[in-house]
């Protein structure tokens, strides 16, 4: 049952992907590609992934979604031209794709328990994290302290984009010559 | 019934992928390229996540009566990679407002006609 | 929408809420799905709330651009510097087993200022994000 | 318990704890300051370590004090100390240089800001350098990347705009390509600490995903070097960048990823899974066309910036090329030039923003006589110039001269053919700015350019004479270089 919901729902991606491909109205494509990531977002919450789940929604479904619109907003642009020239880019992802699928034939099985990734670095975090850290959510704890530095280095990229943003939009005062 | 939402994981996955990839180089208009870039880094989220699921497992908080949890550690890289991912989206927007103001136009092959024009020494807004 | 009394009533009500939740989700982290990041995003949506109901100018009112900036950068800065508190103390970077003379208290106090470092950055930047595009008017006007 | 217990991790968290400084002063000159004595630091750090591991030692500390692989580890070797201080030396130069030229291609109200996208810039490529965890080099190669884009938009033409965009937009799928790479790396061994990886790699030689990891990761990280034909993104990147950031650019960045791509070959695939594979003959194919096809474009370039831009993929062709004939002196002379080119270009890159600060622009039309009005700019664009061909004295030749000896001794003499035979492409470009510089006058009269601060023509200089240094004096380069390659392939020097 699980496994019939995921695979249902991803699915219901892809025909999301496909209309995203087709439209050419860029309004229409911010919203699917809003509904594609609060999809993912239940894929994840399916697949127990429940703060990523969260954080997908928050952040693709809500945040990207506001971005794109206020870009639409800031450009006054609505229809992208039709595809032109599309065997090309196709072949080419076509052929991609078949590259990494030969790639995968022997990836560890869904929900294998006995595959290397549960078996390996990772007991340590469920089973004696209460001892070490003491905190419910094992995820929080991973994040938080077992590899904190990998967070920092994310505040980092959230904080280098922020910093950019302002670098990049910041309105120049008066009476400075730039010309751009 | 698992296996097989297993191997729709991985395939899901590379299918994303190559969606994305393809509006990528496909499509001019700079935004659509992002939305694209978007969602061709969002299909890694399964392929981390996907494998991390144990059927009949629970999310990874601890709680009594569950002693089997899903692995968490793939759930920590990929919050990361979903930061970087509106990170990258925030930043890429800003560029197409500003390339929109001074080229007038978010089309790729307008811009290339524009760029073989010497430039306008006009000042920008 | 900023003469719309409607709008305007429900987001006074709402706004509260929504930083309170936000709270919520940045303490309910260790329990829970939640954190710092989302927490961020959270508070960062409220006041965002109260800038398109009231107006950008209203806002900036009580949170100035600078202030912004700096709570963005002292996100950050607090990060490390709990970091660097690990090395002061005595042990490695990012240490948090000496940040108490228990070695789990040290594990939660280093856990909740991390945390909150990286909810004031998260919501620093989003907010300034915000104001950066809600600050530039659409061309050709 | 003393503090240089903790070099490894100050040496990415004085540059990471600058960049929030300097937003929060929001004054140009107090950044400067930050920023300079955060370089300063990080040059002296890596230096130190440097120092400490040419016994063949191997630092490694770890963060949080969490032992590896369950925490991130920061493992310093011979190999990468030495590139940290490649890195962390043109930083410092490079930021000396910004101060005055800055003022001329930047708002002023935005310097704050480029000295803060330029700390974090600093942060992202000696995390990457430094660390010994699979996913932290993800998050610091973004970490770099996003501020890249950002120091390159900065420049001051629109069409940097378009060039930034252009950049994140391949630079993205580049760093998505190395995480799906890392991810089935994880998927296979259950680890992320890269030496627990290459451990557990070792029993499962030959497995399909381990393949299509190496080869997700090979094609990500070929599109942040600049390989042929994944080049695009660089000649518009490097000519409408910021004069500083195009230096500072050519000299760290790319070096930066190939030192990734050396360490994921020789740390964690491992020489065997390396050598088995048709990897080798591919970048010997792919170094070849971007020496040559590169090469060529740039010959036909009318800007000299966007000339030399060709040039450093090229150049990064003989890096490759040395990694892909896989022996000891192919290696070194990867190692080697990695470092030499670092220096090469970065000098003609600060050269060219002298002659931006002077003249205002590098397009050749401009720069007729120079040799008359410049004249100490233009023999070190001359002097590097010849760096870049290989001329026995230069820096350039040192490298070089490896490479063919690699070739020998695998009896590729047509790699020695081809490799003399694309040095001659280097010098019909170089020609071109001599001829441009000494052998024509300009249409109109020069007019005297602007007098050029000390800061600027300093670092300038000194990167100018380094590159003859490296080229006489080699104890320090060669040293250093096979002692990497000792540490990589495991063998005693």
């Amino acid at each position: 049952m699980e496994s019939l919901i995921i695979i249902a729902l991803m699915v219901m991606m892809l025909v999301a992907v496909w209309l995203i491909i087709q439209s050419r109205n860029l309004f229409g494509v911010v919203v699917l590609s809003g509904v594609y990531s609060f999809l993912m977002a239940t894929v994840l919450f399916a697949l127990d992934a429940a703060d990523v789940a969260m954080t997908e929604a928050a952040v693709g479904a809500g945040l990207s979604t506001v971005l794109l619109l206020g870009a639409l907003y800031l450009c006054k642009s609505e229809e992208g031209k039709p595809l032109h020239r599309p065997w090309f880019p196709l072949a080419l992802s076509v052929a991609l794709t078949l590259t990494l699928m030969a790639g995968t034939v022997g990836l560890p099985f869904f929900s294998d328990p006995m595959a290397v990734i549960h078996q390996h670095v990772v007991p340590r975090y469920i089973n004696d994290m209460p001892a070490e850290i003491d905190v419910p959510n094992i995820v929080t704890a991973v994040l938080a302290s077992y590899r904190s530095f990998d967070t920092l280095g994310e505040t980092t990229v959230v904080f280098t984009a922020g910093a950019g943003v302002i670098a990049l939009l910041r309105r120049r005062r008066n009476g400075v010559t730039n010309a751009k | 019934m698992t296996t097989l939402a297993g191997s729709f994981t991985y395939l899901v996955t590379f299918l994303l992928m190559m969606a994305g990839f393809f509006i990528i180089i496909a499509r001019g208009n700079l935004i659509k390229k992002l939305i694209g870039l978007g969602i061709f880094q969002s299909s890694v989220y399964l392929l981390y996540v996907g494998p991390a699921k144990i059927v009949g497992g629970t999310a990874p908080i601890l709680a009594a009566g569950f002693t089997v949890y899903s692995n968490p550690l793939p759930h920590v890289l990929i919050l990361t990679a979903i930061v970087v991912g509106v990170a990258t989206l925030a930043l890429g927007l800003a560029l197409v407002v500003l390339i929109r103001e001074s080229y007038g136009t978010i089309e790729e092959d307008d811009i290339l006609k524009l760029d073989i024009l010497p430039e306008p020494e006009t000042e920008q807004a | 929408m900023r003469n719309d009394l409607i709008l305007r009533v429900v987001a006074k009500l709402l706004i509260p809420f929504i930083l309170l939740f936000a709270v919520y989700v940045q303490f309910h982290g260790d329990f829970g799905p939640g954190g710092g990041f989302q927490a961020g995003v959270i508070f960062a949506a409220g006041i965002v709330l109260h800038a398109l109901i009231f107006g950008l100018d209203r806002t900036k009112t009580f949170l100035p651009e600078p202030w912004v900036e700096s709570i963005m950068a002292l996100g950050v800065l607090l990060y490390v510097g709990v970091g660097l508190a690990g090395i002061i103390l005595g042990g490695n970077f990012l240490d948090f087993f000496v940040l108490d003379a228990d070695s789990i208290t040290g594990q939660h106090r280093g856990i909740f200022w991390i945390e909150i470092g990286v909810a004031l950055t998260v919501a620093g930047v989003m907010l300034k994000i915000f104001y950066m595009f809600a600050a530039r008017g659409p061309i050709d006007e | 318990m003393s503090i240089t217990q903790h070099l490894p991790v100050l040496q990415v968290a004085l540059p990471l704890l600058a960049a929030p400084l300097a937003l929060i002063v929001r004054q140009r000159r107090v950044a400067f300051a930050i920023l300079l004595a955060a370089s300063l630091a990080c040059l002296a750090i890596s230096l130190a370590l440097w120092n400490h591991v040419q016994d063949g030692s191997v630092i490694s500390y770890a963060i949080g004090s969490w032992p590896p692989p369950w925490g991130i580890e920061y493992r310093v070797d011979r190999l990468n100390a030495f590139v940290l201080v490649l890195v962390s030396g043109m930083a410092s130069l490079v930021l000396l240089f910004s101060w005055r030229s800055i003022e001329a291609e930047i708002a002023e109200d935005r310097h704050y800001l480029f000295y803060t996208m330029f700390a974090l810039c600093l942060t992202g490529l000696l995390g990457i350098t430094i660390t010994g965890d699979a996913f932290n080099v993800f998050v610091f190669l973004e970490v770099s990347s996003l501020s890249t884009y950002v120091l390159i938009a900065m420049g001051q033409k629109r069409r940097a705009l378009v060039a930034a965009y252009q950049y994140l937009i391949m630079g993205t799928i580049g760093a998505t390509l190395i995480v799906m790479g890392i991810g089935m790396l994880y998927l296979m061994t259950g680890t992320l600490n890269l030496y627990d990886m290459a451990e557990r790699l070792g029993p499962l030689q030959g497995q399909r995903p381990v393949l299509a990891a190496l080869a997700f990761i090979t094609v990500g990280v070929s599109l942040k070097v600049a390989l042929f034909p994944l080049h695009q993104w660089l000649p518009n990147a490097y000519t409408y960048a910021p004069s500083a950031v195009s230096a500072f650019l050519a000299a760290t960045a790319t070096k930066v990823a190939i030192y990734v791509l050396l360490r994921f070959y020789f740390s964690v695939f491992g020489q065997t899974i390396f050598l088995d594979l048709p990897v080798r003959p591919l970048l010997i194919a792919l170094a070849l066309a971007g020496m040559f096809v590169a090469s060529f474009l740039a010959i036909y370039q009318l800007d000299l910036k966007r000339l030399f831009a060709f040039s450093s993929v090229a150049q990064v062709g003989y890096i490759v090329l040395g990694i892909g004939m896989g022996n000891a002196a192919g290696l070194t002379s990867s190692v080697l030039h990695l470092f030499n080119h670092g220096i090469t270009k970065g000098a003609i890159f600060l050269l060219l923003g002298l002659v931006v600060f002077a003249l205002g622009g590098t397009q050749l039309s401009r720069l007729k006589g120079l040799g008359k009005t410049m004249p100490i700019t233009s023999i070190g664009l001359v002097i590097c110039g010849l760096s870049l061909i290989g001329i026995p004295g230069t820096s350039g030749f040192i490298s070089k001269w490896y490479l063919i000896m690699a070739a020998v001794e695998l009896g590729h003499w047509w790699l020695v053919f081809l490799i003399v035979s694309s040095s001659l492409l280097a010098t019909a470009y170089v020609w071109k700015f001599v001829d441009v510089a000494y052998f024509q006058s300009p249409e109109t009269p020069a007019a005297a350019g602007r007098a050029l601060p000390l800061t600027m023509v300093l670092p300038a200089l000194l990167l100018t004479a380094s590159t003859l240094y490296f080229g006489i004096d080699t104890r320090f380069t060669i040293g250093s270089a096979t002692g990497a390659v000792a540490s990589m392939i495991g063998a005693q020097p």
